[in-house]
């Protein structure tokens, strides 16, 4: 690692370290990059900023040999490159920590990390285990990661610590240029912190990073240039202590954004439209959670990772099984055993995880968008209207601002961000009554979040509630009407949203770690 | 001259093997072009092949009918043969008389397909009359026997296992010794079959195996004999025999094997002492009368003018290729 | 809005769109436009060359036999479709087949007839024996979907082991007998009556008809087919189940979450498919004449190989009825071009299995996701 | 750090943790106890079930037997469970062990017998041999991993054809002919040389050595499946490749990202299974001392069931070759144990399609996330 770092900061101090140019690419029907530079200094974070669908992972794909480019030339350290796969652009200093988290989830943590490079024991065809145990040690306790233990299996742990064990296994590549790509979307303000200690030790060796993310306070925060996109092309690239937030996003969005979060305009009614009682898990480590949640309420709940929030959820949608607990929607008793019983009583749940549990990858965006609210689309009871599909998946596309050539675009074809407002809209047609929403703006970009948070205060506004879990205290802080904070499993405490402060929430938020 | 279509019931059957070799060379000889098909031992997949054959517009239909037995199947091949004019021969696979006769350019080659199971089962008889109480070993009086069965469903199988002990059975209790006694009694089918319908040595010679495992000379209720639907299966009893030190000719214990088609393994076997008897049946005649027959046909002759008189012709129907015990030359 | 300004559909605006592209973007086009029609450009070229070998190829005859034989395969294809589309398999079709063919013949067996199974009795109604076929492929295809759906098992070993215990269900009723004589009510006059004749041919004469070319008949069946298909059309695209099938197929976790009730689709599709296959026995027992130990066995291997070479995707959620029908028909050709072409059975093993590889290459090639 | 502060370890530990739970925590945790110990207790209540019928089934020549039939399909199965964990299939096997057989038995038969298949000639040497038919079934199994990793294939009908193409090309090549007479030097002195007795006894009297009891002989073939089975669990276990092979298996696309090259490993992977099923083929020839058409034929089924049984998961990248080993013996023990109780025809269909459904249905219940 030492040897690594010198030979960085060897050579031309001031050369750029890595310089892209003239990138452009094409999928069927859309041309997701137009002609785009970006250089970027070694010993500097640069920013990539843009609306869901401007081409940001794209044109890192492009670097890191997942996507051929079509036109344009890359140098890495004045040399050029062309990687054809990730293996040659991994081998050439370039590392990347993926937008979608894309693991072996049946294997171990060390056999994520070391997988492509597997340490052998000298002079025999084998693995060895030990060094691998050892030199995750390793990377974990620089990175100051203590709570991972390299043996566990990946599918047994939360998504927030799935994302640094990808951290980590970037960063362990040594590599000259690393890319994060949204890191932070699945992360708590605790690994937040964590993470942005670990880049700027990583700044300070000489890297050169590129940080995409959609949370303007990181990227003002964390990184020392901006490059902006917009649909695909170059906007421009700016010191970052000469831009302000609102100045990017009139860059990103081309016009003006004044507010973040929506005015409200409305106040929450007296009445309570769901009770709920002891919820304890039959699976997991939710315990004892009660909470009232009333009508035209937007319900925020906090906590750090694992606290048990994602639970919540899931017990509350039947998607969880329930080892006790009692709920009732509008005073009447309900269970909510099946997801299906839980839509039928008015609910709608968007998920923590996009990929696993939110979109139908092979199907196309119609498909993907009616699928929640199918039988309102049969004529007479037996045959689906296309028509009638159509016209509400147009609905959607157009309130969500979803940025796709048509309907019968696979989904997965989609910029993530874009993904995200599908399912939003899928649930939206269903009209619930009760919206519960697990980290409903990850990787939407700003644009995009204010019409979401619209959204939600229209729901509310027309008397339907909204329990958001959220791991983006301002978000929570700027919709929210009240907010339960969770810990361990538990609830720790509940707040009013006007009133409270970040450190309040933080102070619940530990309460039984 | 002329385009002859021969379906095969399943060109991995190791008889049916030599039988095409024959064929093929005799047709080559007469000059008949031919196509050889495989059904796969799917009945279905024969019916469309030759729906297919009739439309193309061939001279000649060969057919090695998959099943036996079921006239509905053959009486459809035979119509649209009929319909289409076109003469059929059907070989080897036994067809009824009253199919056959519907058709005045239909015949049929072969045997009686029955007639190697009571062949086998007479052969047995005989064969543990001549010196029954070296055979019964255990002294009981009562000779012990496992049947190996090539296929569940599959006819010749069907009547090869009834008759093959049935016919032993008449013979014994005639000479009055008791009736064959199936090794276990808890077996109500009295028959082990290939699961795989493939007739197979190594699924006899597992289930052999297994056998010996419980069934020894020392328990006193050794196996005395094995009767097996085919060679192959009997080959596979004796390979497993002869892994425990029994069948290695002169010196050791030979249990009595049976088998069915004389194939060059089993003679083989029978000539070093292995192996008691198999049943003959004659590849290479079976194919030129196929030949004879076919030429005639094409050429709009008598059906049967020119066949070797070895073979006789029945009620005008039927080329009779006759089985043969076989013992050793 | 002017007449001029009206933006342009259909072909016409097709041929603008194309215009308007550079050099290299018409070639990949065209590549696409032909990719996209690999399977129907693969059977007209194979059409061709066995016509230009064998002329009999494209008279009335063969066609009606090749689509005759199509319509025997295309219901079991179907039905194995949905299991395809859920990323499962099912290796009972076969023997589902062979159940319900049996199911059929001994119900239809001819009432004089002294070998009947059944003793003493008649052929039952038609449309009753139809219903209990159906139903027995059904009840064996709700045990597959039971076991997956419930115990989440892979389709491929429940269906394996369903296949041993409908088989050895069959041998133990059946005693493996053969089971023929069938009725003519079932045979002639249902399954294969003869509905029209393609090409035939009469003259009148002094008042008096006469036919002089008989021409080449087709059968009901081929009619049933249709209709089997056109209904599974609907069941796919336009219901509920279908979008939810496909869902599943797609992502199991997500459409459970999206509020489809995961188990009664995947039950559904293999009930689906049962009946398929009992329908199918029904026809084939009526077209052999007959009912035998082999009936059935191993149309899942051809079935799938149309599905999958149709562009059904073991990946899940992907596939098309058209797809479907244009690989059972390429099946189809594939075996009846080698009769007429003179190919013995040995090089038709290698060829089809040439061809399946090919085929599904070329066709997988419009799925793939390009770099 | 004083004595007894310091952890206890191993099972003391375990045994203190146990008291440690409450009574309803112990309810479950023996519950789950058994439940990862599922196949091992099946296996045991079969055995005891069947021993207590028939005594004769544990004796040592009984016992014998079940080792040597597991040892013959032991390695198909080990092959075979790298494709599942590759969330693939292989249906190509049975027919690439009948070629390799047929390969090996031409080789190898008897120099001095007339109907020699190679003309004139000689036995080559049976490590030549060994190499060749490895190779054969190398060469097969390279195609399949080709297909699958190039042309995105599934392996369902990637081997479907590949198993039409190779048996059409046996076919044509041995025109369905037995081949036996093979030589001693491959059969009685090496596959199947026996290589030690349990259970000899021999009495010496008056100086001469006589051979009271011949015992149970285990021949080589079992060794060198053991052997076998001992390389497969390195390299699953102890090899970048084994460790790509789980990866590619739980996530093809991170090992992509990671730098794996999955083309590689996949191919492996299948170029594996093929060795393994013409090593296979090699000692199915000599077992059997001929091969024929149907050597082979369906071995997949039985192996892929056994993998299943076994714990090997369709899901992909699970898998153990201790399961396999076990799902083997328990298939084995099927087979054996309704020899023993005399079940036979009909219903052993029904109990092997039952016993797996149920022991995979029990075993799967480990695997299930519960949510
Ligand atoms: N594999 C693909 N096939 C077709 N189109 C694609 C594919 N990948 C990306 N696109 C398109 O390219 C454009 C850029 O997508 P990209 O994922 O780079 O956006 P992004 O800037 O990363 O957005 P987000 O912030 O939402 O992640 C989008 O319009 C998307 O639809
Ligand atoms: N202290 C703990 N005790 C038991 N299980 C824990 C604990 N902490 C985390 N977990 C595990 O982590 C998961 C809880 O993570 P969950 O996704 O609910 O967190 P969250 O509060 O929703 O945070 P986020 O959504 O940001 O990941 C559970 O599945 C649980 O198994
Ligand atoms: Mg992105
Ligand atoms: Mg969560």
């Amino acid at each position: 690692m030492e040897a690594q770092s010198n030979t960085i900061n060897n050579g031309a101090v001031n050369r750029d370290l890595l310089i892209m140019e003239g990138i452009s690419k094409s999928f069927p029907g859309v041309k997701a990059l137009d002609n785009v530079p970006l250089t970027v200094k070694r010993g500097t974070v640069h920013a990539l900023m843009g609306e869901n669908g401007a081409g940001k992972s794209t044109l890192m794909k492009c670097l890191f040999g997942i996507y051929k480019k079509d036109e344009g030339h890359i140098y890495l350290d004045g040399k050029e490159v062309d990687f054809k796969s990730s293996r040659e652009a991994l081998d050439n200093g370039v590392a990347m920590v993926h937008q979608e988290l894309n693991q072996a989830l049946k294997r171990s943590v060390m056999d994520n990390i070391w997988l492509g490079r597997y340490p052998k024991i000298k002079g025999l065809p084998f693995v060895s285990e030990s060094k691998m145990y050892h030199d995750t040690m390793q990377v974990f306790k620089e990175l100051k990661i203590d709570d991972i233990n390299p043996k566990t299996i990946m599918s047994t742990m939360p998504v927030a610590q799935r994302q640094m064990v990808e951290i980590a296994k970037a960063i362990s590549f040594n590599s000259k240029v690393i890319v994060f790509d949204e890191p932070t979307s699945s992360l708590t303000e605790k690994e937040v912190e964590h993470l942005f200690r670990i880049i700027n030790m990583l700044r300070d060796r000489g890297c050169g990073i590129i940080y995409i993310s959609h949370k303007m306070e990181e990227i003002l925060r964390i990184s020392d240039e901006v490059t902006i996109m917009r649909d695909g092309q170059y906007v421009a690239t700016k010191p970052a202590k000469d831009l302000t937030m609102n100045e990017i996003i009139k860059l990103m969005v081309g016009r003006e954004l004044t507010n973040r979060f929506p005015p409200k305009n409305y106040v929450v009614q007296d009445e309570v439209i769901l009770k709920v009682e002891d919820m304890t898990a039959m699976y997991s480590h939710l315990d004892s959670v009660s909470f009232e949640l009333k009508k035209g309420e937007i319900l925020g709940v906090a906590g750090l990772a694992g606290a048990g929030r994602t639970e919540l959820l899931e017990n509350i949608f039947g998607i969880a099984t329930k080892k006790r607990g009692k709920m009732w929607l509008n005073g009447k008793q309900i269970y909510n055993k099946s997801p299906k019983e839980a839509i039928a009583n008015g609910f709608a749940m968007v998920t923590e995880e996009r990929r696993a549990t939110g979109i139908f990858g092979i199907l196309n965006i119609l498909d993907n968008t009616v699928i929640a609210s199918i039988k309102k689309y049969l004529i007479k009871g037996l045959f689906l209207s296309n028509k009638a599909m159509e016209k509400s998946t147009a609905w959607s596309i157009d309130a969500m601002r979803i940025k796709t050539p048509s309907q019968t675009t696979k989904i997965r074809a989609l910029s993530g961000g874009n993904q995200q407002k599908v399912i939003f809209g899928r649930w939206m047609l269903t009209a619930p009554t009760i919206f519960l929403l697990d980290e409903p703006t990850r990787g939407i970009d700003v644009g995009a979040k204010y019409e979401i948070y619209q959204l939600i205060m229209d729901m509310a506004a027309e008397g339907d509630s909204v329990v958001i879990v959220s791991s983006e205290m301002p978000e929570l802080l700027g919709i929210c009407d009240r907010i339960l904070v969770m810990s361990g499993g538990k609830l720790a405490g509940e707040v009013d949203a006007k009133t409270t402060s970040q450190e309040e929430i933080m102070t619940l938020a530990a309460k039984y770690v | 001259e002329g385009n002859a279509q021969v379906f095969w019931y399943n060109m991995s059957d190791v008889y049916l093997s030599s039988v095409r070799e024959y064929l093929n060379a005799a047709f080559d000889s007469k000059g008949i072009s031919y196509t050889d098909q495989d059904g796969g031992a799917v009945q279905a997949t024969q019916t469309d092949q030759i729906t297919t054959a009739i439309a193309s517009g061939t001279d000649l239909l060969v057919v090695n009918i998959v099943e036996t037995g079921a006239d509905g199947i053959s009486q459809n091949v035979v119509d649209s043969a009929k319909a289409a004019d076109i003469p059929l021969v059907f070989f080897n696979r036994s067809i009824s008389k009253e199919v056959v006769q519907s058709y005045d350019k239909a015949t049929f080659v072969g045997t009686n397909y029955e007639d190697a199971g009571k062949m086998e089962g007479d052969m047995v008889g005989n064969y543990l009359l001549a010196d029954y109480d070296k055979y019964d070993l255990n002294g009981d009086g009562v000779i012990s026997y496992v049947m190996f069965k090539g296929d569940e469903a599959n006819q010749e199988a069907i009547a090869r296992t009834k008759y093959g002990v049935e016919n032993a059975d008449a013979i014994l209790t005639a000479a009055g010794k008791p009736a064959l006694k199936f090794y276990d009694e808890a077996n109500a089918a009295k028959y082990l079959v290939d699961q795989a319908g493939t007739w197979s040595r190594q699924v006899a010679q597992d289930y052999m195996t297994t056998i010996l495992a419980e069934y020894t000379v020392d328990n006193k209720n050794m196996v005395e004999l094995v009767i097996a639907n085919n060679d192959e299966m009997a080959i596979g009893a004796i390979q497993a025999l002869q892994a425990m030190g029994f069948n290695n000719g002169e010196g050791t214990l030979t249990i009595p094997v049976f088998g069915v088609d004389a194939t060059d393994d089993a003679k083989a076997m029978i000539a070093d002492g292995f192996m008691a008897g198999t049943i003959k049946q004659d590849a290479e005649g079976m194919a030129e009368a196929i030949a004879t027959v076919s030429a005639n046909l094409i050429e709009g002759k008598d059906m049967y003018e020119g066949l070797n008189e070895n073979f006789t012709v029945e009620e005008g129907w039927k080329v009779v290729i006759p089985y043969a015990e076989y013992t050793g030359e | 809005m002017s007449e001029i300004n009206k933006p342009k559909k259909g072909i016409a605006k097709k041929i603008d769109d194309f215009k308007a592209l550079n050099g290299k973007d018409k070639a990949s086009f065209i590549g696409n436009w032909l990719l996209d029609r690999a399977m129907i450009i693969i059977i007209l070229l194979l059409v061709l060359y066995i016509q230009s070998v064998k002329p009999a190829f494209l008279a009335t005859a063969s066609i009606v036999n090749i689509i005759s034989l199509t319509a025997t395969r295309l219901p079991i294809a179907l039905g194995i479709a949905g299991a395809i589309i859920l990323t499962g398999t099912d290796l009972s079709a076969g023997r589902i087949v062979g159940l319900s063919a049996f199911v059929a013949a001994i119900l239809l067996q001819k009432g004089d007839f002294a070998g009947r199974f059944l003793k003493d009795g008649n052929p039952w109604p038609i449309f009753v024996v139809i219903l209990i076929v159906v139903a027995v492929g059904a009840i064996v295809g709700l045990v597959n979907g039971f076991c997956v759906a419930k115990f989440k098992l892979h389709p491929f070993i429940v269906t394996l082991s369903t296949q041993l215990i409908t088989y050895g269900a069959y041998l133990t009723i059946s005693s493996a007998k053969q089971i023929s004589q069938l009725d003519t009510s079932f045979t002639e006059n249902f399954v294969t009556k003869k509905i029209f004749y393609i090409g035939k041919q009469v003259a009148v004469k002094d008042g008096v008809e006469k036919v002089i070319n008989p021409g080449t008949p087709v059968m009901l069946y081929v009619f049933l087919a249709v209709i089997f298909a056109v209904v599974m059309w609907f069941i796919w695209n336009k219901t509920t189940f279908g979008k939810n099938m496909f869902a599943v197929g797609s992502n199991e976790e997500a459409a459970r979450v999206s509020g489809v009730n995961v188990t009664l689709v995947i039950i559904g599709v293999f009930v689906l498919a049962g009946a398929s296959y009992g329908y199918t026995g029904f026809i084939e027992a009526a077209r052999q004449g007959a009912s035998t130990g082999t009936t059935g066995l191993n149309y899942e291997l051809d079935a799938i190989a149309a599905c999958v070479i149709g562009g059904v995707s073991f990946v899940g959620g992907i596939g098309k009825i058209s797809g479907v029908v244009l690989g059972v028909i390429l099946m189809q050709l594939i075996m009846t071009g080698m009769t007429f072409l003179g190919i013995s059975g040995n090089t038709t093993y290698i060829i089809k299995g040439a061809v399946i590889l090919i085929a599904c290459a070329i066709d997988m090639r419009k799925y793939l996701a390009k770099k």
